[in-house]
């Protein structure tokens, strides 16, 4: 009983998708380094489809496999898809996160939501802002 | 490269530590309390080992409590004195914030059962003052307990200074001496300690195996209840087997301690200077009064747990914050003490050495820390934003 | 000719338990609360004792909490439902007055604090009924606490039956099986055991370390303050060596349960049918519910430490009365309890014996006592008083 | 640090003087067996002087130990020696006793005063009664 799954060392250790996309359609970032945790995910999009997805995260593993793993969990889907991501879908993937660590695959479905809603806002595209999460709430 | 750098959460035993120990396993296993030769040979050695442990510590055999560990022994000395306190009607108890949660637990324990704690405040290097102390005691103060050293940045407090004042004012002093047994010279005469605890697996000895010496006329409480082991103090058929490999332990590494304590400072010494230009780091803890052993800097701008996890992968075991307070989310009680807002706490890594460790292994750890730190800054948004200068640098 | 009869104060660790340890005290050597690979493997081997522990006890592995011994988990079942109870205001706890010392002192702690205690009288064979509990649970009992087997006279209690009564009436059900485990089955589903003891160093495992099962929904309180190891049960870095080992020594043991059982108990009975043909004595405990191990008797007209001494002499290990209760000039609390007199209780001999343990040496063994009683009793002025008929005998 | 001294082991395992004496001169019974320690002293005397000293002992090895030394101690002394041997002498002579042991040594020596207060009352011969102990207390 590792801490980690192996699934969880591998995109720690692996990270796919790391990086920034200097002209993103679409910037998302949660948490605060006070708590320990930043996640920041770029998107383009392309026809809404998310063509290309990247993160920046400052946080533990089990923060950066998160980051990692549901910019390739929404990597050429469409929004719609990325709205729908979960982060219990996250930590599954992922096969499994400590208790104590669920809150990393909620910062994960968070950031790309406010992506989302960020691509739709600069773009002036209608959107049911209950859809998203609260921006301002502290805990994480 | 694999390296161990990890001494302070425990150690690997020592041949010393283990050659002691194996005798009593499957040749001198008796019960000390049995009255027949095999016990009776089991329980000459519980006193010799007893005898070992109280020369180094300049105290009689029988001021020794034989312990299941460090944790026990400090809360088997503290609670020994709250009972005594009360009895006085002395219900206050005075100890630092970056004590162990194996004291300040303890502590919140009594002061849910209306003992009244003073926390001092420690100042940036995590050093209290004699004249902190001083002024902190009152009438009703039963009990100053400050550890020796402490156990994530290192700090060795003026332990002595503290115990003359209590002397004087006549408060029983303890000091967790975890960390810096047998790395710090210990005389509790000298020292005017009346209570101390040790733990065998921070010096290359056997878990599960801790020590309390008490002064002579100190009425212990006992934590657990049974038969009339060690003078009624503590319960329990005594591990033997573990009680003399700690003996043997001790006795090797307060025999070894100016040769293992030079050569352990000269490695840490080095780790702290190349580690120190690192740009936007900070050295934790006192660089004088310091462990021989202990290394505890803050990298801005990542996170401690991830920056362990990449050097596990390039073989090298370290610590960030202490080992036991892992499963938690805080950062470090200690690294927030000694001033460090929670952004910085977070990015701290501990490097605790022992003698076995070489010049190549430290090396090897300065390469490998200054990429790995590198390496995760590239990934951080808090570094991309201090380094665009949208937000400002801490440190 | 040595011979160790002493199998009940403490064991021999076997060679599976000690290879058991040695990797983890030089290789595998972390503290399971660290990080790093190092830390992790332990933690990873603290998981699979768990589990080796769990599926023999037939509970779930996080039922388990793993302590310094017997004693220690004694107190901390008897604490914790004492807490749960006091909650709501049940404050009545029901035990025998046969228990070990951890249990009755525990107990007389809590007689302090305001809990009132029964203690129920055995039979003369050391046998409570699963009646006389029933009769004694009221409604503010919180606790029934009764040992699984006596480590003096070997007595077995219907435990089965005791729990299925306490589980009934919702009362919580703790049994010591130190003595009892692993040479009766244990399955605590089955036996509706509620919390249970175990200590490793009387199954040749290592000393200074036990176990606490505990019914999951069950809050354990704390009996030490620290980090949050054992699920925040047990703090204190754990005793990774031991534990591996006492889980090593616990499976082999359940493994070979029938036929060591066999091998033991034809030892013993052959033991008891020739002891019970020296005149004027007594064989103390239940012929029947007897552990595997234990021969117990009383010879009229001496004392039992001089055989003791003599018997050592001729290289047999044994012991009178419990050896945690040696330093005290009282007799036996159990002996009395079955109600020998005093005269009687004094002059107790306890063979206690393992499946090493031959036929040769059962042959030695009732030689050299036989001889010795006979010694012993030509020197006694009471033995000369029964003889000539100035006092009467009682056995 | 054994349990006894290598002396008090030598005279529990080969104890000196132990036996009875038929024709004693006196006899001295201490103990009771609900404490586990009965020792009775039989002494031969001759001209004032203990021409002969036997002991039986119900109890622990010190007790045995503590008998038959004191029966040594006073073999072929004046009786006046005998009424001056103190339980710290014996405990001395067997190269110290365990602390709860001491009472050994202190029925050895009533042992030895009742024996001899057994010959007085006997023969006739007046004595101070302070000088021995009292038979009727309970406590050892
Ligand atoms: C029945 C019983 N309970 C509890 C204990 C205490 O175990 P330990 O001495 O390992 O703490 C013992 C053995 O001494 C025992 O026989
Ligand atoms: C300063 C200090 N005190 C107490 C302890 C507790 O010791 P143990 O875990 O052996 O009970 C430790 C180590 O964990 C420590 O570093």
């Amino acid at each position: 009983m590792a801490l980690y799954s192996e699934k969880v060392m591998d995109y720690f250790m692996n990270p796919r998708n790391v990086g920034v996309i200097e002209d993103a359609d679409g910037v998302g970032e949660v948490g605060n380094a006070k708590c320990g945790d930043i996640m920041k995910i770029y998107l383009k999009i392309k026809d809404d489809i998310i063509d290309d997805a990247k993160f920046e995260t400052f946080g533990c593993g089990s923060a950066i496999a998160s980051s990692s793993m549901a910019t390739e969990m929404i990597k050429g889907k469409p929004l719609a898809h990325a709205l729908q991501l979960t982060n219990k879908a996250v930590a599954e993937a992922l096969e499994g996160l400590p208790a104590h660590k669920m809150h990393c695959s909620v910062l994960a479905e968070e950031a790309i939501k406010i992506a989302v809603k960020d691509y739709y806002d600069k773009n002036r595209i209608a959107y049911d802002p209950n859809q998203f999460p609260d921006l301002d709430h502290e805990e994480h | 490269m694999k390296v161990y750098a990890d001494n302070a959460a425990t150690t690997r035993m020592s041949r010393v530590a283990i050659d002691a120990m194996l005798p009593f396993m499957d040749t001198f296993y008796g019960n000390p309390s049995s009255l027949h030769s095999v016990g009776q040979e089991a329980a000459e050695a519980l006193q010799k080992a007893r005898e070992i442990m109280a020369q180094h510590l300049g105290c009689e055999a029988r001021e020794i409590t034989f312990t299941s560990g460090g944790s026990e022994a400090d809360n088997q000395a503290i609670l020994s004195a709250a009972v005594l306190g009360e009895k006085k009607g002395k219900k206050h108890i005075i100890s630092t914030k970056i004590e162990h949660h194996a004291v300040l637990h303890t502590l919140d324990k009594l002061s849910k059962q209306g003992f009244e704690i003073t926390l001092l405040d420690v100042h940036e290097n995590g050093i209290v003052t004699p004249q902190q102390v001083a002024s902190a005691i009152r009438e009703e103060t039963c009990l100053v307990t400050i550890m020796y050293a402490n156990n994530e940045i290192g700090t060795i407090q003026p332990i002595a200074e503290i115990g003359a004042i209590c002397k004087e004012k006549g408060v029983l002093f303890h000091t967790d001496a975890v960390q810096a047994a047998p790395h710090l010279p210990i005389n509790v005469n000298e020292q005017n300690i009346d209570m101390l605890s040790l733990a065998a697996h921070k010096f290359h000895g056997p878990k599960g195996v801790g020590m309390l010496y008490s002064r002579k006329g100190i009425l212990l409480t006992k934590i657990i209840e049974g038969g009339s082991q060690e003078r009624g103090n503590r319960p329990g058929t005594e591990n033997i087997p573990g009680i003399i490999s700690m003996a043997a332990a001790f006795e090797d590494a307060c025999t070894h301690m100016d040769e293992n304590s030079a050569k352990v400072s000269a490695l840490r010494d080095k780790l702290i200077e190349e580690l120190s230009k690192v740009p936007h780091s900070i050295l934790n803890g006192d660089l004088e009064h310091r462990l021989p052993g202990n290394v505890n800097f803050c990298f801005e701008g990542i996170e401690g747990e991830a920056l362990l996890l990449q050097l596990d992968r390039k073989g090298i075991c370290a610590s960030s914050g202490s080992a036991c307070a892992s499963g938690s989310l805080d950062p470090s009680h200690v690294l927030l003490a000694i001033g460090r807002p929670h952004e910085i706490a977070h990015g701290s890594l501990r490097l605790s050495l022992c003698e076995s460790n070489t010049e190549e292994e430290i090396d090897y750890l300065l390469k490998v820390v200054t990429e790995e730190v590198e390496y995760l800054r590239n990934m951080s948004p808090v570094w991309r934003d201090l380094v665009s200068g949208k937000k400002q640098f801490m440190l």
